[in-house]
């Protein structure tokens, strides 16, 4: 990876990679929107959009800079901002630099965006906004940075995350968690709030599905074996959740279902991502069945909880941003790890990795839960976080966008 | 002139309409929610459990002379019925006057 | 192809290539979806989205080594079975194992879920799924061995097929046939069912198309000029499918329909898949004009016959299976073949290729009906296969998932 | 470029530009149907979709014959119709040529079908096919040959119209604004016409953004840095109009919309096409926003034109085709384009490509104009163009196409 | 105090609320499926045939005094009609109360 | 028997069946769009502004007997009121006949 030679193949790879991924944000958009009612389906893509816009600014302005430039151990610097210095024939590896950056912009939109599920239907969108640029700018970038960028501490470590278990889901998780802890509850929880349209959530599932082989096998930056092995393993790590999730609905309900099918896939997605360049498929299947039980089990028992994860980021990424890394660990063993992970930890042993991984994990879990209530108390207090009741009913799309959705 | 609104279970739509036949020259149909003895569902999203407790029906609005009335019940009763709770109602209402708007007649024959 | 060494050019290609197969599942439950009634949405996406979670496993479990590994002349052996024996390093010729194991697999999954496509809106989602895993394991696997593994019985006699026509669309297109015959028709038939949806149907069949590139043209497994073929004929064949049908509509009907249009579009598509790689694109269209003429007619006048093939899955893909690989033994010449298909059959010609076809086509036809007539009657018989009169009326969403589409 | 080899990295990189570029027909089909009234939606979408079955043909028969061989400087000859000639070894630089036709032949398809949002819920289907057909041989096909062919006129003076600007989106977006003009308002208009799913809409957009990348990152013919910066501009640039022009919505009406947010990032889309590989990432966003300002101030204020550019042919492609390219000239500098354009013309300064730029527009404006201007008058007359009143009021789909889409 | 049931065409609303314009203080409108004189249309999906004999239609019910029932009568007409079959009927019934939610108001006064 | 309709705002529409509680057997619900006093909203879809006059409204019919008439007003007034306006209007007319579909019983007893 280190000879500076452009390869068209990794390079076509990383290219296609990056516009899986951004697709992506239209299938969250459909998944989130789809589980919303129908007064705030609108709001709700828009959460997922605008990341596309303000956050890929950021990450151009200086969010690339902070993240992947070298730095010291905790953040980058300021070298790269407005990407000066790099030009077309730029590379990092074997692809061009103007590529990786833009394949990790795409990871840099989605993931805040996977936060709004945890506080959909009840925020403003200004405050959001500037939430989630704060929240980039001072959760995102350090922890890619840490994890990703060869002067982050927990990359000097050793620390296993190939596709961004920790650096997109735990993050993403946990500080959902936070926010709809903060913000409160919907007003009209108790009467109960069922997806308006089911249709879209299955199909935003097949997008991001369809996305993420971008996003997991994107993650070897290159066109080879590393890769395939992520894409079988987003293959099999999705079946073996969708398999578990509605096989736990149909012992315990009677009736498996479409929504918890495509709940399983995207438990199993996310947890396979941090693990996709690092297990076999078999222990890839065996990974995300196990952490789609724990979903399970903590989403159907949400409601004896007082939080309102309304389409349950945390329940979902949260979970898998915890026991995917942590799995990665466990399944970690000398073999495995010499032969798919950086080179010059051959003598990795699987309980000393499997400490690193829990360490880094609460490292980043409660960095992030601090960061994440300090912006969201911030904002609560200077711009207000919540929309007015009058609002909330009316819906956000009429309210706050002035749109509806289906006329 | 009276008016029967018949509440009917939705798949019976094709048969009543059927069964009514000639014997009347218009009606018209909305889409309701009916709440009654018949019990509503309940659904599973993420393992939990919504009661839902409407259920959907269609209403059926025929306005006839005051001589059809009891053989058009007649008939939606035979055609509508399966036995079971749910199978809905009928209610009957006098009507005061009767307009075709693209001729301007009025009365029994408009309809 | 058989220098061991990585191409990293092909694999870019094979990656992309099965995720795209992969998004057809999702367009397929768009497509299915949508030309269903509106209480049935979810459990015919379901058809779809099963096959992508327990065929994997299978695949995974053993039905790739049945199909693939050497065995016999019908059926591959245990060697492969959870894929032991195989890592990041092994080679399918220049692209690694594990994206050919990917890519395969897709076509394991999405072949038995158009199947679902003929018994739609009727049956036990139980029995289905247990009779996909069968049918894989008793129709899919052998017969893809036969076909596309060296040591099958007409890969050997040189039979072309080059994207699945008979390995795809023949045995999934003949057995929907008999499915649905053994099953009966669906009780409201006569009062008329219409799609609830034709926009769905119209995206699925933009996915689906979408994805058939990866599907055609990724068959080649390699990025050069036969890939290039491939995808040309698959842009050119739909096209050809898409016109010819609503040129029937609007001599026939008066008026062409978009349901029309997308119905084409698929049918030429089908009967293109076998035939990407061998013949030239003026000749794919003639071919998937044709095709799409007699799928006009059979799907036009179904209601004749005593068949609910519900979403017409015999109706398109079953005829496009025989007429497809016939097709292309019509259109095999010395010239062309000796270019395209395998080097050592240079000597071919087109007479003794047609026979071939039509004799391949015909065993498959047979041993599919056949296995699966016995699947049916003792599922039928052992669990039930089809959902009670009263679940019929209510949908399966409600009565066997516990949800609805739209709310 | 003109090494004959084929190189499989360039090759995977243009198979999936082309099927990505395909793609976008679906995603516009979407993002036109959700803008229309429920009652004209299919027809909408078959606006899109037919081009993609009648267009193709053409091109293969002729259309790109037209375009790419070398002819004169006004437009090729029929050396390739029907693709004669052309093999799977022939070669278009390191790529088969099969891929370079089907990525131009994908295009040829959606540039007419972009025309169709100005003439939407009003128009003859058979009227609009003729028109297409006539439109692609007469307008698209030489301007194709005068920018993009090396015998072209604009091309031997140096145009830079990286991904079609200037081919697609002046075209087009010219052509719709003459063809609306002259075919008349839609009969409800001052009713008040609104998107009847604007969920569609954004799903649409999503689908165009992804698709978009193939468009411009596949002008480079070649997976390189070239590809990667187009790549990273196609993600910028939209982001940018997006912010943009919500912005806009927020400083003056006080709600920034979800439909607002898919409509900046189309007219970020749009303008950057043309310069994606010619200017830095920093100058496309700026680019893409001094853009969107003008499209939002023309769209919004179009009602007070007597134009019904029902849904914003003209007001976003239009602009953003008059715009991009002359920006491009705008942003052109000697550093810059003699690393990223024809290597031939490093001499190349900033107010001469300007004012080539400008010309190029003009010349290409005008003939688009003119040409458009007879083909609507003469199948006016000769077929009638616009659909009687009783079918507007009805609905295309009911009316012309013999089918609803919700059911 | 009276209750206008007027069936019309979709596609009139706009006219029709345009003409009543300051006449009325209120009304309530429903999509509805009318079934008459008018007939439907027939649908082809892959080629085979449907009949749907039912047509969308608006029903708009005006609650109004006694007095004001002919004049709207005739401008629901006048703005409704096109003179072709399908232009609906207008029905009037007697209304026995009614109350404002807001106040707690009854009779004509509410309307 | 007597007819109650009461045009309410949706979101209130759980709050007045619990209210309701046991004291009907059964009501249906229609979703329709109400034009008053409560002024509708503006849409602005690309920089262009668009009055929307309707706004969405559910109707609750309510077949009762004579006596219990005045009670479920009462009710329903309690439960639907925000004291804004748009609560709403409940109107009463009478029932010529009801039959229960599923029995073919007659006049009270069905409701
Ligand atoms: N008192 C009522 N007022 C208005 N509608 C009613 C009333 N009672 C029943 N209905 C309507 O009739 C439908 C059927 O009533 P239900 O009690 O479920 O069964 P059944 O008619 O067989 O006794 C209900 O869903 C509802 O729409
Ligand atoms: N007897 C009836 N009862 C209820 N509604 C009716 C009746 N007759 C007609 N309608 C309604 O009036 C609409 C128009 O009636 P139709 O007979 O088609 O035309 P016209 O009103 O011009 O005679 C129908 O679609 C239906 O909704
Ligand atoms: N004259 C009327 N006839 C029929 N429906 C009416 C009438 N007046 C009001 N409504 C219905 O009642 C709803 C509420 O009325 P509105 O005037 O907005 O507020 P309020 O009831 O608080 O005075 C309206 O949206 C409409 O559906």
């Amino acid at each position: 990876m280190n000879t500076p030679v452009l390869n068209s193949g990794d390079t076509a790879w990383m290219l296609i990679s990056t516009a899986l991924v951004i697709f992506m944000i239209p299938g969250l958009a459909m998944f989130y929107g789809g589980l919303t009612r129908s007064k705030n389906i609108l709001g709700t893509m828009m959460h997922s959009f605008i990341a596309m816009g303000v956050i890929l600014l950021q990450w151009v302005a200086f969010g690339y800079s902070l993240a992947f430039t070298d730095g010291g151990s905790w953040v980058g610097g300021f070298d790269a901002i407005f990407l000066r210095g790099i030009g077309p024939d730029s590379l990092h590896g074997s692809i061009p630099t103007f590529v990786f950056i833009a394949f990790q912009g795409a990871f840099a939109c989605i993931t805040p965006a996977l936060i709004s599920g945890a506080i959909a239907e009840r925020v403003r969108f200004r405050s959001y906004v500037l939430f989630i640029l704060l929240w980039s700018t001072f959760v995102y970038d350090p922890v890619c940075h840490w994890v990703w960028q060869n002067h982050g501490f927990l990359f000097k470590q050793g620390v296993i995350d190939f596709a961004g278990g920790i650096v997109v889901h735990l993050t993403s998780g946990i500080s959902a968690l936070i926010a709809c802890l903060l913000l409160g509850r919907r007003a009209d929880l108790d009467k109960g709030i069922i997806p308006h349209n089911v249709v879209f959530v299955v199909l935003g599932t097949g997008i991001l599905w369809f996305g993420w082989f971008g996003f997991n096998a994107g993650s070897a930056l290159a066109s080879n074996g590393l890769a395939s092995l992520a894409l079988l393993n987003t293959f099999v790590g999705p079946a073996a959740g969708l398999c578990t999730w509605i096989t736990l609905e149909k012992l315990i309900l009677k009736k498996p279902s479409t929504l918890g099918a495509a709940t399983g896939a995207i438990a199993g997605l996310a947890t396979v991502t941090p693990a996709a360049g690092s297990v076999m498929p078999v222990e890839a299947m065996l990974l995300a069945a196990l952490t789609t039980v724990v979903c399970y089990f903590f989403v159907s028992h949400k409601s004896r909880l007082n939080v309102d994860d309304s389409l349950d980021a945390f329940g979902v990424h949260g979970i898998a941003g915890i026991l995917g890394p942590i799995g990665c660990g466990l399944f970690a063993s000398y073999g495995y790890n010499s032969i798919f992970h950086h080179q010059s930890m051959s003598a990795l042993n699987g309980t000393s990795q499997l400490l690193l991984q829990i360490k880094a994990v609460a490292v980043v879990a409660v960095y992030s839960a601090v960061v994440t209530a300090i912006l969201v108390l911030a904002l609560r207090k200077f711009t207000g976080f919540r929309v007015s009741r009058e609002q909330e009913e009316q819906g956000l799309d009429l309210s706050l966008h002035g749109e509806r959705a289906y006329n | 002139m009276k008016k029967i609104e018949a509440i009917i279970r939705p798949h019976m739509l094709d048969a009543v309409r059927k069964a009514l036949g000639d014997r009347i020259s218009g009606m018209s149909i909305t889409e309701i929610k009916g709440f009654g003895r018949q019990r509503g569902h309940s659904e599973v999203y993420r393992g939990n459990e919504y009661r839902i407790d409407f259920v959907p029906k269609i209403r059926m609005d025929i306005i006839c002379k005051d001589g059809d009335v009891d053989a058009l019940i007649q008939i939606l009763m035979d055609s509508a019925r399966t036995g079971k709770v749910g199978d809905g109602k009928i209610f009957v209402y006098d009507v005061a006057q009767a307009v075709r708007v693209r001729t301007g007649e009025r009365g029994a024959d408009v309809i």
